[in-house]
This record gives structure tokens, C-alpha cells and sequence, in this order.
């Protein structure tokens, strides 16, 4: 809104000073008007690790960073498309069932049918997207709730993961590529750091071509100083968190991958047809119908795309344990899928939020169950604090929120 | 030459509210025809049977001549039918570019071309000279007058052969309505069929060809524009000559002698 | 076909006590608590079953599964009876909860064999594995092992318990922490909700990036599942190859860590003769017969409960061969997949 | 007397955007006083200002000539102000007698009483002779006029001293409209004081007593109703002599001639 | 509408005709046009009912249907708490982790800190509104959303479970009231059919009276006819419930308080201020606020009432096993007591329901749970069956809301 150049500016809309000052001052404004993004839960995040740093000096220690790093990718896989669904306004409770009965499929087929593992994996992804098409025909065609849907898939997979497990129970994956999706460090230096270089100049370049584009065409274009203060923030993100995993092992695979999910499909979201329909549909389906959207297939794709990104989810899981068991996807794995999506900042009503929350969200849950897991303290406790700090992770988000609200932005 | 669009022997029920019954109707190319009625007359309603939002329970839809079924929105744009609705229906959490192209999204490569989008979205708000804080604003924060511009620019980004607009001044300041009615007019000269539906006789008179009145769901008459009085409309749409409006109006004329 | 079955039953043969025939036959209930660990729908349903069969051919058992919840399993109790079931083989959610339950079935005239934990309440018989002697097994293996590499106490171990909210992981902790404690330093020690191998898993690299990898010297899991886990997480982060870790069920994924060495020991209940023991006590117990006890157990309701009592079996990489494979608990073609292959041979599986 | 309600130096902004700038504003008990201007020119920021929804940023309200503070719509209602919102807020869910009597339940021994809320539902709509099919049906199904009544009913249920009337008829047909207008004058008649928001020039003119006009969140003159012309006020409202209105209206002219 | 007297008519108001025929008229219109409120779902029970039975001819015996009718209290219970927080378009995913705490602290109290019955009840029920008024106040008055909230609820309270418990685990509870909550039946015969006929007679006797009343103020009224019919089915349920129930032991304690718990709420959510005041929040928050509804103290009372009726779901659950243990209101207690409140036809999005739902819902799962414990199948076969009948049981209900849709009206 600061191009000059363009004639029809509203006269009440407040312009930005120029420069650093006109910075501090939308950012002041910003805070007072709750307008920060995910900047509150990044800040939470922070605490939490400065607090369970100052418990435990171990806790930022580049070995256990890197651990969370990896950690944090199956349950973040799940949230992904977790988040997927959040935005339509509908909610999936199979993902967890669904990753498990994936990673049997996974583990039956590559151990016992003696499939090749790009095969096998292959087809647990497709058993999940299938999985997920059913509750989304379900859903979307018969009209059932999807909490009920995706309650009976829940159900309904947990005994699939049974009946494929078969008697045996846990099947123990072989070395190879499954176990080497979380085995695998980029130990070469360069590779981490060239990486964060590709990252960076890449975000610059995009972002300058943009600019170019915009104000060719008129409209209004971000100033340099600000797509330079952007590439720095994420140059700092990016080259620091290389230099602290080129400490330990390298960049592990596991991260890059789910980084790489988390970057396209944020892109599918927010910049295709696909995407902006999605948002449309959990904004406000009559107009997404009086739009001519295709309502049905969105929500059958969306619930097909939750459960792809479980079974992927799954199958690292699978992979982080080498092995499959009845256990894999139950317990509380979808209760933190959906809740690392809601802390990250994707609503549950629908029509707002982003995969990057999935990745925020993972971010301070796992932050969470490793600083308790570096404590070793007992388990009541543990519950307790848990719950406690993420509350008060999300509570500086809340309150930042607050404000906005009163400013009457909510 | 067959009318653009006609609808015969319409009939749509809600539950126990029988919201139209056998409503005829039909709209010429370069024409602009208003419906007026009372609250709760079905205009809305008929509207939604012709856009493809909440097809009929009988009666038949003729489109250039040829009878059409309309099951859905996608149907009723591909036949060249555009709305603009009298609840608006935007996406709240979008904004107002996201909304203008909803459905209809320019692609450069595969990916949504936002530059050109918001160019576009400009110039047309630009010729409707609406004032809105920024294109890039969530409809959810705009002024209904904002909200109702959005939604009547919307209707003008396909090639539509028929607009149908329901209410569409309900919202507008002054010269924002002046300018909507510009814009029928202009549609009309493009060759457009227009329906217009409006509670103010003053902009229904000020445009309209032919004047069709809906009255308790069913069809009240259809008038020539010109060559009807305001009154006669008002008796039609009321159902009597002895209404609240002619008796305030014998008020004022008391008053002021 | 009304309720009471308590004081309408119980006169359908001459024995006084009988409360049906092996003619005639009569169901029996088994009820079994969970289906994550493989157990008990692969052997113990199975195992029963076909024992019972052998018994007491018109004989019908139904089953039921408590997925590890107390109130399901006390419904499921009142189903059996509901059912007509006569005799109900109980392997026990929680113990010390369903007391109520078996109260309520002994009082409608139902006999109750606890099988494998001892529930509360009148049961007529028991046989069972000792839990607390499983744990007090895990804690021996695991100190033997760690004394074989010199003291003890030469650096911390990692335990990582069972789930807080299951009454028998407690009991497995107690076991391994009498032998355990004062012989060794605890450095880190976990209740894993759900037995969760991923919980396992972070629990363990925690800990490792806590106290050093290259420090622990040993690793206590529960159970296989979590075993697995741990064995990865040691693998990642450094700890040294060959470190001592337990595991409980002889699970086959854990059979195999052990042949291949990243796992120190398992423990096997036979349950085989368990089932066996189950089947006969439900039988005689139905036909007015005493049911014939090795001991007696006192489960604080019940002072002189007729029991059979098995121990448990320590499996390690030397005894493979003959524990598992030799009941047919595992075949060695299962045992034996390529990649354990190797490792199998040099263990003289075949 | 002082003035029931006064507004000084009102303020307040959204994000980047200055809805209201220094606002002043009174009315007085027995007093229509006409706020009008282009759309987003702050209009229904100020209603929520006074109703409590949106509290300024700055600025003080006055009400009967002592300062207040108006931190919820709760406390609106307890001085005796009456709202009906340009986006009507009514609960979708609730039939149209809970909505009429939501937060003033009739009770009857702490149980709600129905029969009586019921039958004043229906001798209220009937005064302003509106036909729903049934006082039983939830609002979702309404007709949009149907709606904008139900509102309208609403506030009349209290014994307010001012009502705020934010577009009250943009939703009615021409029948209703008589109808609001007709009640605006009684309830002026009655010593209350009405805030009236229309973009109709002509319904603003009929009823009027004074009005004020809002441009760009910005005061731009109060007027005599009875003594200025609608171009007077057209030309406050876009900041322009020459404006679509009056082009519209030069073309007509034009074209009669 | 149809009191020919009154004048304000909308012509276009199809008028039922009178007697039988304008009851078959309507009944036919209503299928048509999907608004058949429960009565899909109550199809669906009697389906469930008749595939068991013909599986298992105890499925309705006596023994069976009372087992059921006190097996669906504890975790009714808890979903008539959750209808509440569902009305408000929230959800609370601590009530589970409440009820196991709460029945912790009453095996405690009255077993190691030897507190009379009464008063550990008391204490039990207040500590679970307590816990809800603390979530209510994180979500009403910070402004964390009640996911998050409840599920740091959740979390917490199992730790504070486990806590409580201390060490020693299960805490078997001695014969006396909170055992004879769930073991008092009324074996008397005249006690169930004397409730039967005063239930009978009092619904008879209001509705007459109130229709009374609705003709003198000169208000659309029910015809007489419609009132006997409603009367009668009342009658042959109640009748019929009271006969099968002296088949067995007599009328249970525990089912008799759940149903006077339903009406009694559902008594407030539609007649008085406080429940029209939670429908509204739970419509258009923005309108209730508007209308000068105090939101926050709707919405931390809704949480408490949550919390209170978690804590006596959890009392009864301890009751029915004699016990508390850590494992009181874990497993999936909370998943089966928001699908019973869903699929007894409560909206997830607010504003839509009744504790009603929560009673039916409850019949639905456990008559499934009943019906599979009494085949005994595997458990994989098991989980999956149960998926697909929960699922089967919904679909009746959504295939005839997609006509009801499709005619307009949702
Ligand atoms: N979805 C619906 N469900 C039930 N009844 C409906 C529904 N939509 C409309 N109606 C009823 O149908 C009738 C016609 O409504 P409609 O919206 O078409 O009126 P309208 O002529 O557009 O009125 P207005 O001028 O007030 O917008 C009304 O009585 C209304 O209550
Ligand atoms: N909640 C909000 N957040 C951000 N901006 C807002 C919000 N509400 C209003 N605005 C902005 O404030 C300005 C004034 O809006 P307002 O609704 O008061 O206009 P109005 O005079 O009522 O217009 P109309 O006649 O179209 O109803 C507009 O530019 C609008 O975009
Ligand atoms: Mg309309
Ligand atoms: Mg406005």
C-alpha cells in the first residue's frame, strides 16, 4: 500500500514511514494489534526452550536438537494433512488408526510379501489415500459428519491394523530405505549449509521477480529494505539450524523431507486454484457452491490428502522404530496431530491456518516431551507439567489475540 | 427471436411453505426486467431456481429457446448466467481479490497469478469507483456497501449473457447506487438480459423495460415500465389500492395544505 | 428365560456342585484383556480352546477381548453370564477391580478361573506366570549381563516401565527394582503411557542425551515392544553396541534383535501349559470336581486358592533353540528372515 | 435541555485503517436525526460505538448531559438504547420469538414463558404487518425483509429512549418501508430520540429532522432537513458538486428533452 | 397453525388436515422433506437390535437389556456434560481425564482419608466442576481455544490422576452408597410401573395444561388428538421399559437418575433462561452479545457443568466396578461419550441439540458394544464391525438430513 505511484489510495488508510522507522512503527502497531502471526507461539517456543535449558543444560545441546528434529516429522506428517482438513471446518480422528494401519500394511507387505520397499511404500500411501477417499465419500456424498466418519475409520482401521499384523504382532523392518527415511544424516558439511544457501537465495530471487512483476503491473509491491529484512530473518533460521546439525550428525533426511512437504504444500494452499478452493469451502461453502466449486470432490480430495499424509506419517513413524506393531498410530499420536496444528494456528472452524503450523506445533510439543524425557521425572508430574506448558505456550498467542479482538479485527 | 431466458409454471416448496407456485417469467436479450414484491414474495427464491441453487420442484427452464435443467451454479455459469445474491454469499476469510476470482482464478503456469488478479481487481472496482481500504483486506472487515460492491463486480469478470441481481443497490450509498444503475444500463446496451430485483420503485422505474410484480409466490401481472404509474405498481405489489404507503403519502399531502 | 441363574442353577448332574456335563457340554467364557501384545489372540485364545475342545468336545467357549479397560471387562463379565456361560477363565484388565465382578459371577453361580494375573475376588482356581518374578527375571538378566562387563555401577542405566495406568506394569517395576536396586545407579527411569514403542523411543534418546550415550551401560524395557524403541534409539545416538537390554513376551520381532544382538534377553511364559492348566480347572470346576492345584495362593479375598503356578523362562541368544522354537512358539522359518539369517546360523538356528 | 445523547470527539481505527476521526453528533428526545454518507464512510462504526459493541479509541458520550462510558452492549441497553444492526445479528437457530425476547426473557416462576412471548411476538409483527409463516420457525429461513422486521421488532420490546437505526429498510419492500417510516414518526411522537442511517434520500427527507453527514469517517456538516435540497446533501455525502447522482440525473433530463 | 381462529395466516401455509389423515399427510411430508428429528437414528437402533437378536437370541433377554440400561449410565453421563459444551460450538477433551481424576479423589477420600459417602460425592463432583470452571475460564476469559485448553485439561488431570492415586494404583471402593449406585435395583414390581404411569400422567397433564393456556392467550395449539397420540407413545415406551426391566432384577437405580439427569437438563436447556441463553451463544455469538448475554459467564458455566457431570460419569463408572483405578476415564470413555452426544443428533457446530442425544447415542454404542461382547469375535473383526455399524447407524440418519437439504432447509 506504500507505492506512491497508485491513484486510488484511501485517504484513512495509515501509511508506513519509509525505512527502519516505518518498520518499528508497523510492527508497534502490530503488537498493539494482536496482527502477529506466529509470532507469539514462536516466542512461547523460545521459552520453553530457554526454561528446560536452564533445567537441564543437555537440553540444547546439538544432539538433542537434532533428535527433536526428527522426532517432530511423523506425528508432523499426520498434522500436515490434518491441517488439510482443519481448514475445510471438518476434523479427521482416523489419521492416527489410519498410520498405523499404513505402516502394517508397509511392514506386511516388504517383510512378508517380500515386496521391494519403493513398491511397498508406495502402496501404503495409496492405501491411506483410499482410506481417507472412503471417509471422504462418506462424508461428502452421503452427508454423514465427518466426526463420525472418520470415528468409525478410526475404528474400523485399528482392526485392519490388527487383522494385517496378523498373530505375530510387532514385524521388525529390515535396513534399508524405510529405516534409512530416519537414519539418514547429511554428515557432509556443505550439504546442510548449501542448502540453507539454496534456501535462502531462492526466497530472495522469488521474491524480487515478484516485486518486478507487481510493479510493472501497478499494484503494490513490497519495498527492498523489507524483502531484504525477510531473506535475513530466514537466512538466520536457515544457516543457524544447519550449523547446529552439522554439530551432531548432518542434516537428517527426515527433516529435509517433511521441511520439503511442509513448503509445498503450504504453496498448493496458499497459491493454486486446488488450494483457494479449499480455503473457499471452509470460509463459507454456500459461496464456494454459489461459486461454482465443486464442493463434494474437495472434501473427498481433502480427506484423501489427510490420508495420504498419515500413512506417510505412519510408515516414518514405522521407520523411526524400524518395526510395525499394533501400537504404531494409536494412542495419543492424533490427539498431538491435531493439537500441533491447533497451537501452530490453524482454526478448527475452518478457513484459516497453514501447514507451517503443523511444523510450529510439532516444534513445541516435541519440545515439550523431550525436556520432560531429559527431566526423567515421574509420570503424574509429567502429565501435569506437560499440560501446563502448553497452555501457557498458547496462552501469550491468546493474549496477543485478545487484543485483536478488541481492536475488532475477530 | 426466443426470449434469453424463460421460466414456465415454476413451483418450489420449503417444508410446509409453498414459496412459489406456477411463476412464469422471461427476459430478452438487451432487456432489463425488474421483479418486485413484498418480503417474503420469492423473488430470492426464483432467483435461486434460475441460478442453479435451489432447482424447482416443477416447471421447466428455457434457455435461448430450448429447455434447460439447472442442477447447480457451475450449470447455470457455464450457460452464461451470473448473480449476484441478495445474502452476497463471500468468503469471509478471503480477500477481496480472492473473492472477485472465486472460481474463476487466473493461472499463469499452473499457479494462481495474483499480480494480474489484483490489477484487474482494482481497475473494476476503479470503474465502479468504490473506495476500499485495500484489495487485499478480508471481505470480512469491509462496510456492507464495500461488501455488496464486491459481490456486483464479481458477477461482471465472466461474459455473462444474463445478470441477475437481487437487491443489488439494498446496500449502497447514493452515488455508488447511481453507479450501479449506469452499469445496468451499459449491461443492457452490451445486449445483456438483466432481472432486477429492487424495493425502490424510484431505481426500478429509472431502468427497468418491463416491470414483473410476484405476490404471495405467484405472478401479480407484468407492467411496461413507461407506461405505469407508481401506483399501480405499489396496488400490485400490496394486493390494494388502500396500502401504507399510499396512506402516508395522503398524510404529507394533508400536512403540507 | 429369566435372570437368576444363581439360585435356579446348579442341579442339572448328580454332583452336588456340578453346575454341567461333559455331555452335555456347557459354555465357557475367556476373557482376555488386550490385543497389542501378540499373545493372547495368537496363543492363549487358540491354546484354550482347542483344550477345552479335548475336554469336553460339546464344550463352547466364547470370547472376549477388554482392549485394556477395566469397565469393558467388567461388562463383558456381566455378558458371559447374560450368555450362560458356567465358567469364565479371567485373565484380568486389573486385578484389584474386578473383584466386583467376580463377586457378582461366583454369586450367580458361575466359577471363576483367574488365568494369568490373579483377580481379586472368589476365583475357584488360578494359574498364572509370577509378575513380580518376571520383573525380578528382567532386573537379574540385566545385572548379570552388566556384571559380565565389569562393575555394575560403572555407569548409569535407563529404565523405561510399562504403562502408569496398568496395574501389572507396576508390578514388573517392583520385581526389577528389588533386584536392581543398590546394585546399580539409576540414571534415568520412564512410565511409558500405552507401552508406547514411539514413547519408548523418545524416552530413550532423552536419556542418552542426558546422562552421554557413551556413559549407559545398560537398558531395562518392560516389554519387547518398547525394546524396540529403545534398541533403535541406542543404535542413533551412539550407545555403545552390545549394551544390555530386556524385554519381556518373546515377542518375535524381539527374537530376532536377539539373535542378531541388539537385544539382551526376552522373556518367555510357556503358555502352552498354562492354557492347558486352564482349560482342565475350567472343566473340572463345571463338572462339581476340585480342581487340582500344584500350591496354594492368598489373593486377600480368598486364602487357600488352588494354583498352578509357571515360571517364566529367561530366552537369550544361547537358549533360543531351546525354548521358543522347541514349544513352537516360533518356527524358525519364521524366526529366521534374510536379514536375520546370517546371525541365525551362527546361533545354530536351522 | 441537554441534549439525551452526545457524541464528542469520537475516534476510532481498525488495523491500518482510521475508521472515525474527531466525530460529534447529538440528538435530542423527540428528535430524527438522519446519518447519512458514502458507503465505509464510518456509519455503523459509530452505531457500535454507541451501542457498546465497538468502544472508540477516543472521545466521549454524553447521555442526558453527564459523561458515560459504554464498555458492552449490556450497558447500552441498561441507559436505554435501542440497536438494530445493518447486519441484523440474529441467531439462526432460535425461532423468531426467541430471538425477539433474547436477553429479556419473559418468565413465568423462572421458567420461560413461552405462551406469553409468544402471543407478543405475534401482536408486534402484525403492528407492522408482516406476514411469517410462523412465529415458530427459526430465523435461517426468513426472507431477508422478514429478517430486517424481525430486528426492527426487537428493539421495540424494551422501553428504550433512543433507538439506533442502522438501514433499517434497505432490506424492505416499499409497503414495509411505509410501515418503519410510520414508526419512526411515532416513536418521535413518543419523546424519543431516533438515530436514523438510510441511504435513501427520500425516506431520509420524509422523516428527518436533521442530518448529519459523514464523509470518510470524518464529520461534513449537519442540516436542516426541511431546509436543503437533496443535492445540498448529495454533494456533502460525495464531497462534490458534480458526482454519478447528478450526472445520472443530467442525462435524464438530456434524454427527456 | 392450525387454530382456524387466528387471523395472521400466511396463505401459502400448507394447513394439515384433521384426525389421522392429516397425521399420515404430514408424517408423509416430514419424510420427504428429512425433518424427523431422532426417529432415523431410533431406525437404526431397532436394526441394530434385530441383527443382534437374530445373532444371539440372549441379546434381548432381560438380563441383557437391564445390563445395557446400567451399562450406558456412566459415560451418558459424561456426554450429557459434553452436550452442553457441544451447544456452545466447543468441545471439551478433558472430560474423561475429570472423570477418572474425580473418581480418584472419591476413592480416596472416602477409602484412605475415610470421608462419609455423601460427602465424598459431593467433594468428587465439586472438584470435577472446579476443573471445568478452570477450563472455562482459560477459554472465556484468555481467550485459548477450548481445544487447546481442554486438552492441556486432559493432560493435566491424568497426571493429577495418577497423583492422587499415588502408587498403589487401584483403589477398591467398600460396599455402601457409591457401590448401590449402580447395584440398587428397584425389584418391587409396582415401583417401575408406579414411575411408569406418574411419568405417563404428569407429560399428560402439562401438555394439557399447557395447551390450555396456549388457547386462552389465543396462540396456535395442539389439537387433542396430537396430544393422546404423544401421550401414548410415552406410555408404551415407559410401560414397556418398566415391564422388561421386572423381567430381571426390577428398575435400576443408575438408569432411573441418568434418565431424570436427561429430562431434567434437557428441561433446562429448552425452558429456561440460562439453556435459551447457551443455544444463542452457540448460534451467533456475536447476536448474543449484542443482546447483552453476559458470554463469558455462558460460556465458564457450561464448562463447569461439564466438569460436574464428567466427575459423576466417572462416579458411576467407579461404582459399576467397585473401584477407581488409573485407568477410570481413560482408553476411549471420551471418544464414545462426544459420538454418542453426535450421533444422538447434537451439532458440533453449536446451537443444535439435546441431551436427549446423549441417552439415545449411548443405547446406540453400547447395544454395538453388547451385541459384539456377546458374539465373541476377535478383536480385530471386533473394532472393525463396530466402525461399520456405528457408521451404518448414522448413514440412516444423514441420507434422510440430504433430503431435508436437499428441500432447503439446512
Ligand atoms: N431455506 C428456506 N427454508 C424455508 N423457507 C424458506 C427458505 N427460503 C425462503 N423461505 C420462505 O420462502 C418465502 C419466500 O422467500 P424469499 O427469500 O424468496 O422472499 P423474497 O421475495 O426474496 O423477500 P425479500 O424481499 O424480503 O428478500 C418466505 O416466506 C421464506 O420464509
Ligand atoms: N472490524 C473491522 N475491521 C477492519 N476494518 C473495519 C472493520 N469494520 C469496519 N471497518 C472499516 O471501517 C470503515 C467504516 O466502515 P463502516 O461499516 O462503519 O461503514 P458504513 O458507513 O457503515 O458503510 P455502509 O454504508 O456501506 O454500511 C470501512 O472502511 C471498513 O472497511
Ligand atoms: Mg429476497
Ligand atoms: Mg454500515
Amino acid at each position: 500500500m506504500s507505492d506512491p505511484g497508485n491513484a486510488q489510495v484511501d485517504p484513512r488508510l495509515l501509511v508506513r514511514e519509509q525505512g527502519f522507522a516505518g518498520y518499528l512503527g508497523e510492527f508497534r502497531r502490530r503488537v498493539r494489534g494482536g496482527e502477529l502471526g506466529p509470532l507469539p507461539v514462536i516466542i512461547g517456543l523460545i521459552v520453553i526452550w530457554i526454561v528446560f535449558q536452564s533445567l537441564n543444560d543437555r537440553f540444547l545441546s546439538p544432539q538433542n536438537l537434532s533428535n527433536l528434529s526428527v522426532d517432530i516429522v511423523a506425528t508432523g506428517l499426520i498434522s500436515v494433512g490434518i491441517v488439510f482438513v482443519l481448514l475445510l471446518g471438518e476434523i479427521d480422528l482416523s489419521a492416527g488408526a489410519v498410520s498405523g494401519a499404513c505402516a502394517a500394511v508397509l511392514a506386511v507387505l516388504s517383510v512378508n510379501q517380500g515386496w521391494n520397499a519403493p513398491a511397498a511404500i508406495a502402496a501404503a500411501v495409496a492405501a491411506g489415500a483410499l482410506m481417507g477417499l472412503l471417509h471422504g465419500f462418506f462424508f461428502a456424498e452421503i452427508g454423514v459428519p465427518s466426526f463420525v466418519v472418520t470415528l468409525a475409520g478410526m475404528l474400523a482401521w485399528t482392526g485392519f491394523q490388527l487383522w494385517v499384523l496378523g498373530p505375530n504382532g510387532t514385524i521388525n523392518l529390515p535396513d534399508g530405505l524405510v529405516s534409512s527415511l530416519t537414519d539418514t544424516y547429511f554428515a557432509y558439511v556443505a550439504a546442510a549449509y548449501g542448502l540453507a544457501a539454496l534456501a535462502t537465495a531462492v526466497f530472495l530471487a522469488v521474491s524480487l521477480a515478484g516485486n518486478a512483476r507487481r510493479r510493472a503491473a501497478g499494484v503494490p509491491s513490497r519495498t527492498v529494505g523489507d524483502i531484504v529484512f525477510r531473506t535475513a530473518v530466514l537466512a538466520v533460521v536457515a544457516f543457524g539450524a544447519a550449523y547446529v546439525l552439522n554439530l551432531y550428525r548432518g542434516l537428517p533426511l527426515a527433516l529435509l523431507i517433511f521441511v520439503a512437504v511442509v513448503v509445498v504444500t503450504d504453496f498448493v494452499q496458499r497459491r493454486t486454484k486446488y488450494g483457494r478452493s479449499i480455503f473457499a469451502v471452509g470460509g463459507n461453502i454456500e459461496a464456494a457452491r454459489r461459486a461454482g466449486i465443486n464442493v463434494a470432490f474437495i472434501r473427498m480430495t481433502v480427506f484423501a490428502v489427510s490420508g495420504g499424509f498419515a500413512a506417510l506419517g505412519g510408515i516414518f513413524a514405522a521407520s523411526r522404530i524400524s518395526s510395525a506393531s499394533q501400537a504404531t498410530g494409536q494412542s495419543n499420536v492424533l490427539m498431538m496431530a491435531i493439537a500441533a496444528a491447533v497451537i501452530g494456528g490453524t482454526s478448527l472452524f475452518g478457513g484459516r491456518g497453514s501447514t507451517y503450523s503443523a511444523l510450529l506445533g510439532m516444534l513445541v510439543i516435541q519440545s515439550i516431551a523431550s525436556g520432560m524425557a531429559l527431566q526423567g521425572v515421574s509420570n503424574s508430574v509429567q502429565f501435569m507439567v506437560t499440560g501446563a506448558v502448553l497452555l501457557a505456550a498458547v496462552v501469550i498467542d491468546s493474549v496477543s489475540r485478545r487484543s485483536q479482538k478488541a481492536s475488532g479485527r475477530a | 427471436m426466443a426470449p434469453v431466458l424463460a421460466l414456465e409454471g415454476i413451483s418450489k416448496r420449503f417444508g410446509a411453505v409453498q414459496a412459489l407456485t406456477d411463476v412464469a417469467l422471461e427476459v430478452n436479450a438487451g432487456e432489463v426486467l425488474a421483479v418486485v414484491g413484498d418480503n417474503g414474495a420469492g423473488k430470492s427464491t426464483m432467483i435461486k431456481v434460475i441460478a442453479g441453487v435451489g432447482p424447482p420442484d416443477e416447471g421447466e427452464i428455457r434457455w435461448e429457446g430450448r429447455p434447460v435443467t439447472i442442477h447447480s451454479p457451475g450449470e447455470a455459469q457455464a450457460l452464461g448466467i451470473a448473480t449476484v445474491y441478495q445474502d452476497l454469499a463471500l468468503c469471509d476469510n478471503l480477500d477481496v481479490v480472492g473473492n472477485l476470482f472465486l472460481g474463476n482464478e487466473l493461472r499463469h503456469v499452473g499457479v494462481l497469478d495474483e499480480v494480474t488478479m489484483e490489477k484487474r481487481s482494482r481497475d473494476l472496482l476503479n470503474t465502479l469507483s468504490i473506495k476500499i481500504p485495500s484489495v487485499r483486506i478480508p471481505v470480512a472487515s469491509l462496510s456492507g456497501g464495500q461488501r455488496q460492491t464486491v459481490a456486483i463486480s464479481r458477477s461482471l469478470l465472466g461474459e455473462p449473457k444474463v445478470v441477475l441481481l437481487d437487491e443489488p443497490t439494498a446496500a449502497l450509498g447514493v452515488e455508488q447506487t447511481a453507479q450501479v444503475l449506469d452499469l445496468v444500463e451499459r449491461l443492457r446496451a452490451q445486449g445483456l438480459g438483466v432481472i432486477l430485483i429492487s424495493h425502490n420503485m424510484v431505481d426500478v422505474k429509472a431502468v427497468a423495460d418491463r416491470i414483473a410484480v410476484l405476490r404471495l409466490g405467484r405472478n401479480n401481472g407484468v407492467f411496461e415500465a413507461r407506461a405505469t404509474s407508481q401506483e399501480e405498481i405499489i396496488a400490485a405489489i400490496t394486493g390494494a389500492t388502500d396500502n401504507a404507503v399510499s396512506r402516508r403519502l395522503r398524510r404529507a399531502e394533508e400536512g403540507d395544505t | 428365560a429369566c435372570g437368576t441363574a444363581g439360585q435356579s442353577g446348579g442341579t442339572a448332574s448328580g454332583s452336588p456342585s456340578a453346575i454341567g456335563t461333559v455331555e452335555q457340554g456347557f459354555k465357557i467364557g475367556l476373557l482376555l484383556p488386550e490385543s497389542k501384545t501378540a499373545r493372547y489372540e495368537k496363543f492363549d485364545r487358540p491354546y484354550i480352546t482347542a483344550n477345552v475342545k479335548s475336554l469336553c468336545p460339546k464344550c463352547e467357549v466364547v470370547y472376549n477381548n477388554a482392549n485394556q479397560d477395566p469397565n469393558l471387562q467388567q461388562q463383558q463379565v456381566d455378558t458371559m453370564l447374560t450368555n450362560g456361560v458356567k465358567v469364565l477363565i479371567l485373565d484380568a484388565v486389573d486385578a484389584k477391580a474386578i473383584a466386583a465382578a467376580v463377586k457378582k459371577a461366583t454369586g450367580q453361580g458361575a466359577k471363576v478361573v483367574a488365568y494369568d494375573r490373579l483377580a481379586g475376588g472368589p476365583v475357584d482356581a488360578y494359574t498364572s506366570f509370577d509378575n513380580l518374578q518376571v520383573g525380578k527375571m528382567q532386573g537379574q538378566a540385566l545385572l548379570d549381563a552388566l556384571k559380565a562387563g565389569g562393575d555394575p555401577k560403572r555407569g548409569p542405566i535407563v529404565m523405561i516401565n510399562g504403562s502408569p495406568t496398568d496395574p501389572n506394569a507396576t508390578e514388573y517395576k517392583k520385581g526389577a527394582h528389588a533386584v536392581l536396586d543398590g546394585q546399580v545407579t539409576i540414571g534415568k527411569e520412564y512410565d511409558t503411557p500405552d507401552w508406547s514403542p514411539d514413547q519408548a523411543n523418545t524416552e530413550a534418546n532423552g536419556a542418552f542425551t542426558a546422562l552421554g550415550a557413551q556413559n549407559v551401560v545398560g537398558v531395562y524395557a518392560a516389554n519387547d515392544g518398547m525394546a524396540g524403541g529403545a534398541a533403535k534409539a541406542m543404535q542413533n545416538s551412539g550407545v555403545k553396541a552390545g549394551t544390555p537390554l530386556t524385554g519381556q513376551d518373546a515377542e518375535l520381532a524381539a527374537i530376532q534383535r536377539i539373535l542378531l544382538g541388539t537385544q539382551t534377553m526376552t522373556i518367555y511364559k510357556p503358555i502352552k501349559p498354562e492354557a492347558e492348566n486352564a482349560a482342565k480347572m475350567a472343566v473340572a470346576l463345571a463338572t462339581g470336581q476340585a480342581p487340582q492345584g500344584t500350591t496354594t495362593v492368598d489373593n486377600g479375598t480368598s486364602a487357600a486358592i488352588p494354583a498352578q503356578i509357571i515360571t517364566p523362562i529367561v530366552v537369550t541368544k544361547d537358549n533360543v533353540e531351546d525354548t521358543v522354537v522347541k514349544d513352537g512358539f516360533w518356527s524358525v522359518a519364521e524366526i529366521c528372515t534374510p536379514q536375520v539369517l546370517a546371525a541365525c546360523k551362527a546361533a545354530g538356528l536351522e
